[in-house]
């Protein structure tokens, strides 16, 4: 294992020390629960609150800040943060409006998010929490037997629509249809050409021979659909995109927002590459694209791989996409 | 009739702690196979730093030590493991309110809270290849124990080995909660990690009772 | 080598279209001289170009819109554009205020640029062009029989603060002057863990142990100052900054900006870890940091390593560097 | 006297064209040494295109023809190498300017003009580590061999010894021009690629005339 860090413990702490350094103006982290949250917080806006395992930066305290996150708690790498982390999150941003948890689809954090919003409404002094779990990769299938499809990268849609419509001034209860609007409308779906490194274990999760790929892999390293050989950016787009667009209905004429994003170690040159692959597919079927976001967003520690989100738009997703964003990782 | 004290509950607790900390490596190695191979550090997080706080916790009652252990595993755990151990803590601490003592019944009866405070917060049920599949056989063969008036040495050896029995079945199932049901089919012929530990643990409990 | 790409010939043409069509409100790109512009030129401030190999993404062309570059000329991965491309980027770009080329001090480069901007002088509607060769990287000695330190990392800053000159509406020799002050006060070094891979190439430019770095390494896995075992990111920090610190003079109490600059496939998490740990020291040194980028702005493809940029900074530095930009890469 | 035509200038550049497209990979393992690795495919981008275009190409005389030769090798070779060999091209092509036949003399200072353009352009000397260590041999060469009333056979012969020998020399060299000089000591021992491929050109060259 290569990695530029001091003990492997320390790590999560000094990166978030590292980040509120960088941005002392509009970030404060709180050491004890690891919350990193708006320095200036809007006590009359809808509160938002994300986060989970580490390992994914710039998601998800890079996408704290004005139109997005009002904090963002940070569990060890790859590992929900705790419900007291959560539950001290909730407490530290209560505003008038009460607050919505943006959570990704496992099964930890869905706990410790749940509990936590137990905690906070069985207070004395309840918080109005509610909550939205996002389950974008089409790589798992949803069913009713199984926790259901993993949150990955759409995650980020979520995080600026929502973001945009509380900084508006909806209430909670709108705020948390809007997302659950981007939830329902959004898909993604990744590979891997190689596995990441935990920090703490210091060997990849898993290994990939050179011609091989891991096709619908997860943000953690979770194995996908099928272990396979490795295609072109050509290819990668195509199968990508079959797979998502089969799983929600498109009709021609339909307008999107695409997010070609990277795991962590492919450098933007790739991205780019594939990017243009999945512009070309998607004129060929006549889905028009609104917006393209490429670079890192939702990683995979240092993973070798990207996904392609799709997010199907209407006006309101629109509008509240174009809205000014103003954190770390995503300015608009 | 037999019963247990506060102090035999905060023994058992220790004892519970330390074959967690001992098997940090070998619980990871255990959820590599098809989870993400870091139960054993989540576990242990929580239980090392329950180790270090030991000393001040409120030992009054089964109830208010029970619940003080709870708030230290919901904290420190990481992962699914905080809120499935710590609400397991929390729902046998609301049982035990208030007592100092428990006979075989009453410790089967706070094992069944256990049990239902893990399926309140995480809605698994038998068979979906999760330490319930150990917790459960545990719980029955524990009420089977009180029925027949067994003693407490033969009921928790009973009931761990009712544990290690479950676990080992795991290995047939699907898994349909946690990590490890994205890997689905591909999780068959790998036991489920919480259910080996939990045998592991309760076997180490009834050796040392 | 696992890429995400088709064939290599083709990686730069894709890649600039990928780009193009994800930012095609701000964006052209022209596919014969391979020039990326902004697709609204202003041609009543001074024009300022720069470039170079390709395999630095996001620079330049992440780097090209308001309050930044006009253009930026893009040659095959690590070999500088040629002549005729940068004189038609001239161009493409010509203004009634004249044209700032921002050269890295390669000698490619320079021979490239600085021919351009003589065929671009030497035109019936000569076009007034001037010249600037950014030359941050300490790892190379400085000396009169030599080509000179490389330019690295720090030609962002320059990009950044001469385009806000430019955009204020400053005059050619005054935005010059502005760049050459930023080129003065500029110093970064970087590291690898591992080599990066040219595309064409398919296999890795050289070779490390498990436990060795190469302390120095160039933009383009060139070798640095030396090779030795793997650091800590404190020991690292240390190190680089020594470096960088005992080659221009700044005294406690200096205001300084601060680049941590990832090389591509260095994870983030780890670029705040650095990061933090150079905080740390330049606190103890007692030198003010006025603002910290974090982040891949000058990468060497899929090179894991980082470099630090130190920019040391007055008045006027400041609020050319505060003002505001809208590029694909940097926004402020 | 002895002179070259348009036509003896076009088969000498067909050949050089030809020495560099088959030899792109050594000459880039010869700039893997101490440099990037891409003088090969840089120099031979340029000439393949000269080789496509070569029907439309100027050839009403000496200058015509070579100017039309900069002006694509100046476009289309990457890195360093275009304005390189490119200046070399266009300063050739303007001592040639409406020239149809050239001496031996008259080629030795058209070989001037080129070490002249490339002197302007990069700034070396000899000794830097650069092709002009080949290059201002060959020319030296090729002056000796007007004095001595050679004949054009004799005297590429010559101006190529001269090359190898003088790429040969490149190895004892630290470089202070190009990327190799960012090594510094580290480039003693390997020769300089742009050397060594003019060494390689010109053999070819002066066996095929
Ligand atoms: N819904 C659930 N109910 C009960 N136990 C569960 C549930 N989900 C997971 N588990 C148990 O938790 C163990 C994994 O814990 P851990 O590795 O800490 O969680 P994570 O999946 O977040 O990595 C599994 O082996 C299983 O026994
Ligand atoms: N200033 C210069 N003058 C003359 N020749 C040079 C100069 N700089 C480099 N060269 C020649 O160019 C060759 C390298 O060309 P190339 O690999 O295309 O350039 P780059 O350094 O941009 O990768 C060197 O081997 C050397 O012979
Ligand atoms: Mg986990
Ligand atoms: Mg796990
Ligand atoms: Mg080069
Ligand atoms: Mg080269």
């Amino acid at each position: 294992m290569k990695k530029i860090m001091n003990k492997a413990e320390d790590l999560v702490i000094e990166m978030c020390e590292g980040m509120e350094k960088a941005y002392p103006q509009s970030l404060v982290f709180n050491h004890k629960y690891k919350i990193m949250r708006r320095k200036n917080l809007n006590k009359d806006k809808v509160s938002l609150i994300s986060g989970g395992g580490s390992g994914h930066e710039p998601s998800h305290a890079g996408f704290v800040g004005t139109g997005m996150l009002d904090a963002a708690v940070c569990g060890d790498v790859f590992a929900s943060p705790s419900t007291i982390q959560v539950y001290n999150a909730i407490h530290e941003t209560r505003s008038s409006m009460g607050t919505l948890l943006i959570v990704k689809n496992y099964s930890g954090d869905c706990m410790n998010f749940d509990a936590a919003a137990e905690m906070a409404e069985d207070d004395d002094d309840a918080i109005q929490v509610e909550r939205v779990y996002v389950n974008d990769d089409v790589a798992v299938k949803d069913s009713l037997y199984t926790v259901g499809r993993r949150g990955v990268a759409g995650t980020v849609f979520v995080h600026k629509i929502a973001g945009a419509a509380a900084e508006k001034g909806l209430d909670l209860l709108k705020v948390k249809a809007v997302a659950e609007k981007v939830i329902a409308n959004v898909r993604s779906m990744g590979f891997a050409l190689t596995s990441c490194t935990v920090p703490a274990k210091g060997t990849p999760t898993f290994t990939l021979a050179e011609n091989e790929m891991e096709f619908g892999v997860g943000i953690h390293g979770e194995p996908g659909v099928v272990r396979e050989e490795i295609a072109d950016a050509d290819q990668l787009a195509a199968k990508l995109l079959e797979r998502i667009l089969g799983d929600i209905p498109f009709a021609a004429g339909d307008e999107v927002a695409v997010m070609v994003n990277g795991f962590g170690a492919s450098p933007l040159q790739e991205l780019f590459v594939l990017s243009n692959s999945a512009a070309k597919i998607l004129a060929e079927k006549d889905i028009a694209v609104y917006r393209t976001f490429v670079g890192n967003y939702m990683t995979a520690i240092d993973m070798v791989g990207a996904s392609i989100t799709l997010l199907k738009l209407d006006d309101e997703l629109k509008s509240f996409l174009d809205a000014p964003a103003n954190t770390a990782a995503l300015n608009a | 009739m037999e019963t247990m004290q506060t102090s035999d509950i905060m023994r058992i607790v220790a004892v519970m702690g330390d074959v967690i900390i001992e098997n940090e490596i070998p619980f990871c190695e255990l959820d590599s196979a098809a989870g993400d191979g870091d139960f054993g550090m989540s576990v242990a997080k929580g239980f090392r730093v329950l180790k270090a706080e030991w000393n001040d916790l409120d030992t009054s009652n089964i109830g208010k030590f029970l619940r003080s252990c709870g708030m230290i595993i919901t904290e420190h755990c990481g992962g699914a493991s905080g809120p499935i151990w710590g609400s397991a803590f929390m729902s046998a601490a609301k049982y035990a309110a208030g007592k100092t003592e428990l006979t075989v019944q009453e410790f089967a009866e706070l094992m069944q809270s256990a049990v239902d405070g893990i399926q309140r917060r995480g809605g698994a049920k038998l068979g979906d290849k999760t330490l319930l599949d150990a917790l459960i056989p545990t719980t029955e063969s524990l009420k089977q124990s009180a029925v027949a008036d067994s003693s407490f040495k033969k009921a928790l050896k009973n009931g761990a080995l009712a544990a290690v029995e479950g676990a080992e079945k795991t290995k047939g199932y699907v898994a349909s909660k946690g990590r490890a049901s994205y890997v689905g089919d591909r999780s068959i012929s790998f036991p489920d990690a919480g259910a080996m530990a939990l045998g592991i643990i309760f076997t180490e409990i009834a050796e040392k009772f």
